[in-house]
C-alpha cells in the first residue's frame, strides 16, 4: 500500500511541476490530451463505483476554461481532475481489504 | 381534496387545548431557489379560531413562521362535541376553512 | 445530490386554485364564505409592522409604545435550535388582562414574526414554530392591562432557516 | 456416564474446536448472528444510558436539548401531511382497478418490518421502495422517483401501520443471500468520496457528535425511522434519498437509487437492527 501512496504522491508532485513549467504555452491539443486522460481515469473510478463529485466539477471547470480559450487554466484543471480520479481509484482499490479494520466485531 | 388544516382540540372539562398544523409553504420572500432567483413571498397572514360564534384566538403572521405552520393555545370553556372553526387567508388571497370537533 | 423543494407542490396547487377563486371575486377582496370568520378577528393585518427591519421599529409600528422586561413573561426556547427553519418557541405568563402576545427575532430580515390576539377567556399562552436566519435574540411581548412586558432569550442557530 | 460429564465433554470439544477454527473464522466466515450481536453491544456499551428501543430515535436519543425540541414537534409532527397523503394513495385503486394492497402480504398493512427481504427467485435483495414501484409497473403505472414525495408518502403510511413491530429481516439459507448481506456490510464500512468517509465513520464512530451543525444518528436503528421529515430539507426523505445524500455529502457521486449496492446496504443495516421497533415515519433535524 505504501508503494501506492508514494506513486500517488509522485504523480501529484509531477502534476504540480508540470502545471508550473508548462504555464508558458498550452495549446488546445494539450488540453484535449489532458482532458482525455482525466476522463479515462474518471471512467475507471466509475467502474469501481467510486467517482468523486470534485472530479466531475473539476472536469467541468476544465471544459469551461477551454471553451473560453484559456488553455493554461484548462490544462491545469484537467490535470487536477485526473489526479482526483486517480486518488479515487486508489481509494477504491485499497479499501477492498482496508474496510475490515473498521468493522465492529 | 383534503383540507390544508389539521386540528386537534381536547377538552379537560375546564379548558380546551387547540393544536393546529397547516400545510402551507410560508415563503418569506428572502429565499432563493436553485437557480438563484428569489422565491416570491407567499405566507398565511391571518388565522382565526371560532367557538360558539365567538372568536377565541387570532393570529397575524409574517413570513418568519415555519413552513407548514403549527400553533397551540387554550381557552376556557368548550366541551366535548363542540365545533371549532379554523380559517386562514394568505398574502395572495387564498383561503381555507375547516371545522373540527372538540374531543 | 440535493433534491429540489417539491414538498410544497401539493400545497402550491391548492393555493393557486385558491388564488384563482379570489381573482374571480376581485383581487384584494375576501371571498364570501370566509368573511364572517375574518371579520370576527375585527382587526386589520398590521402590514407596516411586519415590514420593519429591526425589532425597535417593528414594536413602534405595532404598538407605538415601549416594553419593559418582566420575569412574569416566561419564554421556553431551545439553547441551540436543531434547525433554523423550525424553532419551537412558546410563551406563558401570569400577568392579568392579557390582550395580545407577539414574537420577534432581532436578526431576521423582518423582525416581527407573529402577533396573537388573546380575547378574554383565552389562556395567555402560545406555542409556535418560527424561522431564524441566524443566532439571535428572540423577544416576546405581552400586552397586559394596557402595558407592554417583554422577555428575551438568545437562541443559537447553526443551520440557518433562510437558505434552502 | 452422568449428564454432567456429557456436558463437560461436549463443552471441552467445543472449546478445542473453537480454538482451532477461531483465526480463520474471524477472517473469512460470514456470521450475521454474531455481527448483529456485536453491533448492538457496541452501541449499548457506548451509550449505556440510552435504552435499546430508543436508538430508533436517532440523534434525539443522544442529546437532551434536541430531545425536548423533538417532543414538541411530535405533538403535531411535520410528517402528518405526508402520512395522510400516503394513506389516501395506498387505498386508491390503479387505473386497472387493482391496488397496492394486492401486491403485498396482509394487504400491505403491518408488514414494513419484513423489508428488505431476499428474493430467492431473483437472487437479490428487494426493498420496500423497490417492491412498491414494481407493484406500480406490474399494474401499468409509471414508477415513482425513489427520492421524492410520493414514495416517501407511501412508505410513511406503510411504516406507520408497522409502528412498534420489531425489525424481522431474514437471511435465507442461500449463499447468495449471505453474499448480499456481506456486500452490504462491506459497503457500510468502505471509505469513499473525497472526504474519505465510510457510513461507519459518521454513524458508528461519531453518533451524538456534531458534524458541522448536525448531530449524527447512530447506525443502530437508523432505518427503523424511515422515511423521515428533515427540517433541513423542509420535506420528507426516503431511504434512497438518505443514502444518496450521504454519498454526495462526503463528495462521492451517488449511485442510482436501488442499485445493488444500496439494496445490499439496506439489507445489512436492517438486519443488524433486528429486534428494534419500527418507528417511522420519523422527524429529524
Amino acid at each position: 500500500m505504501s508503494v501506492e501512496i508514494i506513486k500517488i504522491a509522485l504523480s501529484l508532485g509531477l502534476l504540480v511541476a508540470g502545471a508550473t513549467c508548462a504555464a508558458a504555452a498550452n495549446s488546445e491539443q494539450d488540453f484535449k490530451a489532458a482532458y482525455a486522460a482525466a476522463e479515462a481515469a474518471n471512467k475507471e473510478a466509475s467502474a469501481l463505483r467510486n467517482q468523486w463529485t470534485t472530479t466531475t466539477s473539476t472536469l467541468a471547470a476544465a471544459k469551461k476554461a477551454a471553451d473560453g480559450g484559456d488553455f493554461d487554466a484548462a490544462v491545469a484543471s484537467a490535470r487536477e481532475a485526473e489526479a482526483l480520479a486517480r486518488a479515487s481509484i486508489f481509494q477504491a482499490t485499497s479499501e477492498k481489504e482496508r474496510w475490515k479494520a473498521m468493522e465492529i466485531r | 381534496m383534503a383540507s390544508t388544516i389539521r386540528v386537534r382540540a381536547t377538552s379537560n372539562g375546564d379548558t380546551t387545548e387547540v393544536q393546529t398544523l397547516i400545510q402551507h409553504p410560508m415563503d418569506s420572500g428572502f429565499v432563493k431557489d436553485a437557480k438563484g432567483e428569489i422565491i416570491p413571498p407567499h405566507f398565511i397572514q391571518q388565522l382565526t379560531f371560532e367557538h360558539d360564534g365567538k372568536n377565541v384566538f387570532a393570529a397575524d403572521w409574517g413570513g418568519g413562521i415555519s413552513k407548514d405552520p403549527y400553533v397551540k393555545f387554550s381557552f376556557k370553556g368548550g366541551k366535548k362535541g363542540d365545533d371549532i372553526k379554523v380559517s386562514w387567508i394568505d398574502n395572495k388571497g387564498a383561503t381555507d376553512t375547516t371545522t373540527a370537533r372538540i374531543q | 445530490m440535493d433534491i429540489g423543494d417539491n414538498g410544497v407542490c401539493a400545497a402550491r396547487r391548492l393555493i393557486l386554485q385558491g388564488a384563482g377563486a379570489v381573482a374571480l371575486v376581485g383581487l384584494g377582496n375576501v371571498p364570501f364564505g370566509l368573511a364572517p370568520a375574518l371579520a370576527a378577528a375585527n382587526d386589520k393585518y398590521p402590514e407596516e409592522a411586519f415590514k420593519q427591519k429591526g425589532e425597535a421599529d417593528a414594536i413602534k409600528a405595532l404598538y407605538g409604545r415601549i416594553a419593559e422586561a418582566s420575569d412574569k413573561v416566561k419564554m421556553d426556547a431551545p439553547e441551540i435550535a436543531e434547525n433554523g427553519a423550525v424553532v419551537p418557541i412558546s410563551v406563558t405568563t401570569t400577568l392579568a388582562e392579557v390582550t395580545s402576545i407577539s414574537f420577534l427575532v432581532s436578526e431576521n430580515p423582518n423582525a416581527l414574526i407573529a402577533f396573537y390576539k388573546i380575547p378574554s377567556g383565552t389562556v395567555p399562552s402560545v406555542a409556535n414554530r418560527i424561522k431564524m436566519a441566524k443566532t439571535s435574540n428572540v423577544i416576546v411581548i405581552v400586552d397586559a392591562g394596557g402595558k407592554l412586558y417583554s422577555a428575551t432569550k438568545e437562541v443559537k442557530v447553526t443551520v440557518g432557516g433562510c437558505g434552502g | 456416564m452422568n449428564e454432567r460429564s456429557v456436558i463437560h465433554r461436549a463443552s471441552a470439544t467445543l472449546a478445542v474446536l473453537a480454538a482451532l477454527v477461531a483465526p480463520a473464522f474471524a477472517a473469512d466466515t460470514v456470521d450475521p448472528v454474531a455481527d448483529a450481536r456485536a453491533f448492538r453491544k457496541f452501541f449499548t456499551d457506548k451509550f449505556p444510558k440510552v435504552k435499546l428501543e430508543d436508538f430508533v430515535n436517532g440523534p434525539y436519543s443522544m442529546n437532551e436539548d434536541l430531545h425536548r425540541q423533538w417532543e414538541e414537534k411530535e405533538q403535531f409532527p411535520p410528517y402528518e401531511f405526508s402520512l395522510g397523503m400516503g394513506k389516501e394513495m395506498f387505498s386508491s385503486p390503479f387505473r386497472n382497478g387493482r391496488s397496492y394492497q394486492d401486491c403485498f402480504p396482509n394487504g400491505g398493512i403491518g408488514v414494513r418490518q419484513n423489508y428488505p427481504y431476499f428474493d430467492e427467485k431473483e437472487g437479490k435483495v428487494v426493498t420496500l421502495e423497490l417492491a412498491l414501484n414494481r407493484c406500480r409497473e406490474a399494474n401499468g403505472e409509471a414508477p415513482f422517483s425513489y427520492v421524492r414525495d410520493e414514495m416517501a408518502a407511501l412508505t410513511a403510511y406503510m411504516a406507520f401501520t408497522s409502528r412498534g413491530k420489531p425489525f424481522d429481516i431474514k437471511i435465507p439459507n442461500d449463499p447468495r443471500a449471505l453474499d448480499a448481506y456481506q456486500k452490504g456490510k462491506e459497503y457500510f464500512y468502505t471509505r469513499r468520496g473525497q472526504l474519505n468517509f465510510s457510513c461507519a465513520t459518521c454513524h458508528v464512530q461519531s453518533p451524538g457528535e456534531r458534524i458541522r451543525a448536525e448531530v449524527l444518528a447512530p447506525a443502530l436503528g437508523i432505518l427503523n425511522a424511515m422515511p423521515i421529515y428533515r427540517s433541513e430539507w423542509s420535506s420528507m426523505g426516503t431511504t434512497s434519498r438518505r443514502f444518496t445524500t450521504c454519498n454526495s455529502q462526503i463528495r462521492g457521486v451517488p449511485l442510482n437509487p436501488q442499485d445493488d449496492e444500496y439494496r445490499n446496504l439496506e439489507y445489512y443495516l436492517s438486519y443488524v437492527s433486528n429486534g428494534l421497533p419500527i418507528s417511522g415515519p420519523g422527524a429529524r433535524p
